[in-house]
């Protein structure tokens, strides 16, 4: 522990909060460590996801560290809890940037919570890894330095994909229904584009809010304009009970849910015989890969479930192994090195490898390598954004079955 | 003094803004103000907009403030012709259907998409120099607004309004108009309200609909009811041990190391609702005030 | 011994004692008055007796136990019966319901029965909502409320002062006929020369502390009592 | 120059409280009303000052109609009232009381509080000397600076009388002035109101109190369910046989 | 053409939950004096209860019997170490007060069963047409609890002693006192019978829809609208006023959209006060 950040830090010990912290021994800084700051939404909306996410940046800073660090360099994860609230996040983001000192944020997942923070990020010249869907993200003001990178399909892109089973599956009267937010509003407005684009019509869409007792009279007015799919842009909470009252009213429609919403958790909650044949869209397409394999196994010793119940767990596993094999390819942990190696570990060309371990020994073999994610392929564009390619599942006898993949 | 606690700093001073305004409004005048984020709320998107197409902070801040007095006056007129308890409600509902608005106009306010990219005060300085600077400008205009209330709590006008507190019904068969008064408190203390959203705006630089959530307004009545709500300085201490509870509870991780992170949201809810409670039963008129105050 | 005795009886509301030392007493089968100039302490003395003052020192000693501990539901089980000035009857219940509520009372039917017989206006309207009554007709309830679980002693709270001259007299005739039936009575009251004409003895409150006491006639007569307390004019 | 009333009716529910009262009252004068419980007098006075808005009729201050005012449009018209609950305002002190009910003052404007503040502090001394001459009146000055809350029912009273004159009112109507106080007091009340009506104001004074009422104003009108059924001088009214009836049960 | 006899149907079923919250939420402030904003967490509480009942013994009928006594017993906790203690102050102490009681709730709830959804085990049934209405029997097994508890309230309210007291206590509490009457007493059966109502709702959203941390929390609002929509204290407005505000939300819809529905319950609220302050079922206030 430097004097310096102890004193710096005690000096405000009479705002009376941080005298909480005097046993904090997370910030000693010795040369050896790289701290990465887990910035997930325990609480809030997002609380489904974040305790899986956070579990998954530690088993896999875990692989790092057994592998014996990058570039020699261990991790060490701090973790706050953004509350899927912009304001709790600028102050998380300031206590991990500025009482931590971490090196990196990982994993915030809302888009508000992404965009509320990047200017710290930018400001602190920190890499930002988020999950988040707003096109926002992408560019400038939010993007201006191009640190922020984002593991997560854009909302327009689910939008297409969406408009792309919809082809495959000789839809042709489809309905949106969507959850009043950017994300789910997103998904239906990108849909709506794609489908339109491609001549189709959409015969009916619904913005509903959220925390509902009932969707009973959305859902009526959707399937009163007689569609034969309905897309939605959903969470796991209201999706649960509208299919259960869609299942209730008797009238037979297709379904097409974001994977995050169309999870194992749904299957459980509403029972099988209930969402029998609906299609989940998940931009988790390795689910074959040996990435997925190491994410699956590591998810599910740390947190009992499979992991197909949190694809935002997959994603910010895989953000501590672009780091990692980014800090290993750079050999050294300044931001400017780092973000100069991410896509040279990530996008092609190169040897395609599925684990650090692997990834490890063929950069110190001095090969080039293409790092393919558990939660995609992983290459990312110039403005930081992945163009995965999307998983379409089946949800047959309870179980979800990928069935193929489409490609925007 | 870190960045971190530079912007606990500010946002307690945010509070205390919003604070302030529920001191003069409840603590002074007796008026159960439930609705105060909706004037927090429309100051942010005021000068978020007006500064997102090009209008400098400044005027942004101003508009801000006259913009989130204009609700007052129909609010006021219209409901203060009812109980204390139903204002309470009606002001609450008029918070949700600011809420509600912002949510769905979405041409003008981006809808849950928020918005971005909104200009930070002083952006042209440099990262801690103009950390430094918002806080002394939020620190001088908190400082205004608490010479402001002092002055007015200890005017006639101040005398009037505890006069209101007391019995509305004699006020008004002494010939003074209690709504009008009413109405003018409801707008100071929304002018309040709406420069402390404008300056939120500008330091979080986005902001979408779900930030302005009653439970902001619970925060700011929390404050008050910790402070005291019949003195100035309440709001002030009441705020900093609100933000102390708030902040704090993260730091309280690192004394117990064995409570897994999502109990951790848990234990910090939990501690901010104990706090709250032993506050309440052991000091009822907050820690300012004088016993009997209450 | 005394039925109520009160020695150096201090106590408020919290901020400021309103009694300074009431020393008074009041023996089985008597009417007393309490009168007294505005902030004497009248009401407050009568909710010290009956519980209802929060802050209260002294000895308050009722069939000579010590009741000062009690809780005011404690203190009506003890026999202590209590007419407040004004909010006397439970306005939503029915004025069967107002008598029902009382508690403890060994034979319910019976003694309501007794107390409607007492009270034929009341009876006519037994399932009347107490609100609905008029001044009179409330009065004449919160009289048979208070006498429901059969006290021995009846606080009175200005019982008359919401009432018109006709009820007045009713109502002091009311108060005259409680000993006949085994009640004591501490009558508090304004219309002082009319309630001393029905009172055995009466203490007269100054600032918290009984100035004068005495025969009720000798109060009635006394020079000093009339021109300070009492007012010249006689009493209707 | 009369305070008039024509013809006013008020229903509650189904029950009509006030049933067509007329009554013209000199603006010098010292009137009485009296009536039993529940003849509509309280109704009666909130309806004039405008606290209860009736079915039909008419109020004329002065002859200009006042009816349509809000009650403190007809309090600053110069028509005050009290109530028959005194409503003092609790937490301020009595010395507050009466400064708050000072009309026309600067400081209760915003603006004028920051703008001028020379003549808010000008003011405030001027309004504090009034307050205590009207405290020193009414007997008020050794509580002047205790809480209100804390003053017995007849010294409260006293604050609502005190407080109606700050107005300086032309027309006072008084609710029961002498419920609740001290025999003795009350001679002295009464004694204050014959000498403000000696300097112009007018009353009208709702009391149960016949005895003391009657001494102190020389004309009284008695309402009974909702109607005026007798006015003038004091003996002559209470020996009508239909007020006999009504009001004192035939039993004097 | 929409279809309004549906919307009215499913408005008063989502009215039914909104009715239930309300009448805890009145049946409290009749005698304690302050708006209860514990009810929602207690309402959640309910939920976890009766949910883990469920799942352990597979009998709904118990799970009910627990969510009651669970609210019940979490209520007269509260009462006992925060709400008595502030007896006598402002209101605003007690209702901040109940605020920090809510959060309790919630954390201990949180650390208890986590933050994940969780449901209820209950078989789902296809709805079935009344007059070309829509209705799955759950609703009618909702409307047949909700009727129920109603029931039973309203006779202990009306017909046994200690709901006389409650009565006499509502209206005056010194009064009653020196009547004889326990405070004590009455305040363990109000907060038995409100912690019940409210423990039992929870259980019946729960059932509705998932159960989650904020599931009662999210339904306070419309609870308290209700409440003072029917005026508060007042119990069968409190019902009728959650009915009215669920069908008004829903029939409101193909005018306005869905995103505007609780607006519109604001605007109704908003329009009901102006043209009855009290309510519409309070007693009114005059000025004397």
């Amino acid at each position: 522990m430097t004097t310096t950040s102890r004193r710096q830090f005690l000096q405000g010990a009479a705002a009376g909060a941080a005298v909480l912290s005097l046993p904090q021994l997370t910030f000693a800084q010795s040369a050896g460590v790289f701290r990465i700051g887990a910035l997930n939404p325990i609480t809030g909306s997002g609380s489904t996801f974040g305790t899986g996410m956070l579990k998954a940046i530690q088993a896999a800073a875990d692989v790092v560290n057994a592998a014996g660090g990058a570039a020699g360099i261990k991790f060490e994860v701090i973790s706050e809890d953004t509350q899927t609230s912009p304001q709790a996040g600028v102050l998380a983001a300031k206590k991990l940037l500025d009482v931590n000192k971490v090196q990196a944020v990982f994993g915030t997942w809302s888009s508000g919570v992404s965009l509320a923070v990047v200017p710290l990020t930018n400001d602190a010249n920190v890499i930002l890894m988020n999950t988040s869907g707003a096109p926002a993200l992408s560019v400038p003001p939010a993007n201006a330095k191009g640190l922020s990178f984002r593991f997560q399909a854009t909302n327009d892109r689910f939008g297409r994909a969406f408009a792309e089973v919809c082809v495959k599956e000789g839809f042709k009267r489809p309905a949106t229904m969507a959850f009043n937010n950017a994300s789910g509003i997103g998904n239906a407005d990108g849909f709506k584009k794609a489908w339109e684009g491609k001549g189709g019509k959409v015969v009916a869409g619904v913005v509903y809010e959220p925390n509902q007792t009932s969707y009973r009279s959305e859902l009526q007015k959707v399937l009163d304009a007689n569609p034969d799919v309905i897309v939605t842009g959903s969470y796991l909470q209201d999706t649960t009970i509208i299919m259960r009252e869609w299942y209730q009213s008797g009238i037979p429609v297709k379904w097409i849910l974001p994977g995050w919403a169309g999870s194992p958790d749904l299957v459980k909650a509403v029972t099988a015989p209930v969402v029998e044949g609906v299609i989940s869209v998940d931009s988790v397409s390795n689910s074959g890969a040996e990435s997925y394999k190491l994410y699956d196994a590591a998810y599910q010793k740390a947190m009992g479930k499979p992991g197909s119940s949190n694809v935002y767990a997959a994603m910010t596993w895989d953000m501590v192994i672009t780091l990692a094999l980014a800090i290993q390819s750079a050999g050294k942990t300044d931001t400017d090195s780092i973000k100069a190696h991410i896509r040279a570990v990530a996008n092609p060309p190169g040897e395609e490898v599925f684990s650090y371990e692997a990834g490890l020994a063929a950069l110190k073999a001095g090969k080039k390598i293409n790092y393919q994610g558990a939660s995609s392929a992983l290459d990312f564009d110039e403005y930081g954004d992945v163009t995965p390619d999307f998983g379409v599942s089946f949800i047959e006898g309870g179980a979800i079955n990928q069935k193929y993949v489409v490609k925007i | 003094m870190s960045a971190y606690l530079i912007a606990i700093t500010i946002l307690t001073l945010i509070y205390v803004l919003l604070a302030l305004g529920l001191t003069l409004q409840f603590g002074l005048t007796g008026l159960i103000n439930f609705g105060h984020v909706g004037f927090f709320a429309i100051g942010a998107y005021t000068s978020a907009l007006l500064t997102l197409n090009g209008w400098p902070v400044g005027v942004g801040i101003v508009a801000a403030a006259v913009a989130a007095m204009l609700p007052a006056l129909p609010i006021g007129y219209i409901s203060l012709r009812l109980r204390d308890d139903y204002f309470a409600i009606v002001t609450l509902a008029f918070s949700e259907v600011v809420r509600i608005v912002v949510t769905n106009a979405r041409e003008w306010t981006s809808g849950t998409q928020g918005l971005p990219g909104i200009a930070r005060l002083y952006a042209s300085l440099n990262g801690a120099a103009s950390e430094w600077a918002v806080l002394g400008t939020i620190l001088a205009v908190t400082l205004l607004a608490i010479w402001m209330i002092t002055r007015i709590a200890r005017s006639p006008f101040g005398r009037l309004i505890q006069a209101i507190r007391d019995n509305e019904v004699a006020v008004k068969a002494l010939g003074k108009d209690p709504a009008w008064f009413k109405i003018q408190v409801l707008a100071v203390g929304a002018a309040l309200a709406g420069i402390a959203g404008a300056f939120y705006a500008h330091y979080i630089t986005y902001i979408v609909p779900d930030q302005f959530v009653p439970l902001v307004t619970f925060y700011a009545w929390m404050a008050i009811t910790l402070g005291g709500a019949s003195r100035i300085s309440g709001a002030v201490v009441g705020s900093a041990i609100l933000m102390v509870l708030l902040e704090g509870s993260r730091f309280v991780h690192d004394f117990l190391p064995m409570i897994s992170d999502s109990a951790m949201a848990s234990v910090r809810i939990g501690v901010v609702g104990l706090l709250l409670i032993l506050c309440i039963v052991w000091r009822p008129q907050g820690l300012t005030g004088k016993r009997g105050d209450a | 011994m005394s039925l109520l005795e009160i020695a150096d009886l201090r106590g408020g509301y919290g901020e400021v004692d309103i009694l300074n030392g009431v020393s008074l007493t009041l023996e089985a089968g008597e009417i007393v008055t309490v009168a007294g100039t505005n902030g004497a302490g009248k009401s407050t003395l009568a909710k010290a007796i009956v519980g209802l003052l929060p802050v209260v020192r002294g000895v308050l000693n009722f069939e000579g136990q010590g009741i000062l501990g009690l809780p005011p539901e404690l203190r009506m089980a003890r026999g202590i019966g209590y007419v407040p000035q004004v909010a006397n009857v439970f306005p939503s219940l029915s004025i069967v319901e107002n008598l029902q509520v009382v508690g403890g009372v060994a034979n319910q039917k019976a003694r309501m029965g007794e107390l409607l017989d007492a009270f034929p206006a009341l009876a006519q309207r037994r399932r009347a909502r107490a609100g609905s009554l008029s001044g009179g007709e409330r009065q004449q309830l919160a009289f048979a409320r208070a006498l429901m679980a059969s006290p021995r002693l009846m606080v009175l709270d200005e019982p008359t002062a919401a009432l018109s001259p006709k009820m007045v007299a009713d109502a002091f005739e009311r108060i005259r006929a409680l000993p006949r039936f085994g009640v004591s009575v501490l009558v508090v009251e304004q219309r002082a020369r009319q309630s001393l004409a029905v009172s055995d003895r009466g203490y007269i409150l100054d600032g918290g502390k009984v100035a004068m006491s005495g025969a009720a006639s000798a109060l009635l007569s006394d020079d000093r009592a009339a021109s300070l307390y009492l007012g010249r004019h006689a009493g209707r | 120059m009369s305070l008039d009333i024509a013809n006013i009716t008020k229903n509650f529910g189904g029950m009509r409280v006030l049933d067509g009262v007329s009554l013209s009252v000199p603006t010098g004068s010292l009137f009485g009303l009296i009536g039993p419980n529940g003849a509509g007098k309280s109704t009666l006075f909130a309806a004039i000052s405008g606290f209860q808005k009736q079915e039909t009729g008419e109020v004329r201050l002065d002859g200009t109609r006042i009816d349509a005012l809000t009650p403190h449009a007809r309090a600053r018209a110069g028509l005050v009232r009290t109530f028959q609950v005194p409503r003092e305002f609790g937490h301020l002190t009595v010395r507050e009381n009466l400064c708050a009910a000072a009309p026309n003052q600067t400081g209760e404007s915003l603006l004028g509080l920051f703008f001028r503040p020379a003549r808010v502090a000008r003011e405030e001394a001027e309004i504090a000397a009034e307050a205590e001459e009207i405290m020193q009146r009414l007997r008020l000055t050794q509580v002047a600076d205790q809480p209100a809350r804390l003053l017995s029912g007849g010294q409260k009273k006293l604050l609502e009388l005190g407080r109606a004159l700050m107005l300086k009112p032309r027309f006072i109507l008084l609710d029961e002035p002498f419920a609740g106080v001290n025999p003795v007091l009350i001679a002295e009340i009464a004694e204050r109101i014959r000498d403000l009506n000696a300097t112009g104001i007018g009353f009208l004074i709702i009391e149960h109190d016949l005895e003391a009422l009657t001494r102190l104003t020389p004309y009284i009108a008695v309402l009974d369910r909702g109607r005026i059924i007798a006015e003038g001088a004091p003996d002559a009214v209470l020996a009508d046989v239909q007020v006999r009836e009504a009001y004192l049960g035939g039993a004097v | 053409m929409s279809n309004f006899p549906q919307l009215i149907a499913n408005g008063l079923v989502q009215g039914l939950f909104i009715a239930m919250a309300a009448l805890a939420i009145t049946l409290a402030f009749s005698i304690a004096r302050f708006p209860n904003a514990a009810t929602g967490d207690v309402m959640t509480a309910g939920a976890y209860t009766g949910l883990a009942t469920q799942s352990a013994t597979g009998s709904l009928i118990l799970a009910g019997i627990v969510a009651i006594f669970t609210g019940a017993a979490i209520s007269l906790a509260a009462d006992r170490l925060v709400f008595r203690k502030l007896a006598g102050r402002a209101v605003v102490a007690s209702l901040v007060a109940s605020i920090g009681v809510a959060f309790v709730i919630r954390a201990v709830l949180g650390v208890t069963f986590g933050l994940s959804q969780l449901v209820y085990d209950i078989p789902l049934t296809r709805a079935k047409l009344y007059w070309g209405v829509r209705l799955t029997p759950l609703d009618l097994q909702v409307a047949g609890a909700v009727a129920l508890a109603l029931a039973l309230v309203f006779g202990i309210l009306h017909l046994t002693p200690i709901g006389r007291q409650m009565r006499a206590v509502a209206d005056d509490r010194d009064l009653a006192r020196v009547s004889g009457v326990r405070p004590e007493r009455v305040m363990l059966a109000l907060w038995m019978i409100s912690g019940g109502v409210a423990g039992l709702a929870g259980m019946m959203l729960g059932i509705k829809t998932v159960v989650e941390p904020e599931l009662g929390w999210s339904m306070l609002l419309p609870a308290f609208t209700a409440a003072i929509l029917g005026g508060i204290g007042s119990p069968g407005g409190a019902v009728a006023a959650g009915l009215l505000l669920g069908v008004v939300q829903e029939m409101s819809t193909p005018f306005v959209g869905f995103n505007y529905k609780l607006a519109i319950a604001f605007a109704a609220l908003l329009g009901v006060l102006l043209w009855r302050p009290s309510g519409l079922f309070g007693k009114r206030e005059g000025v004397r």
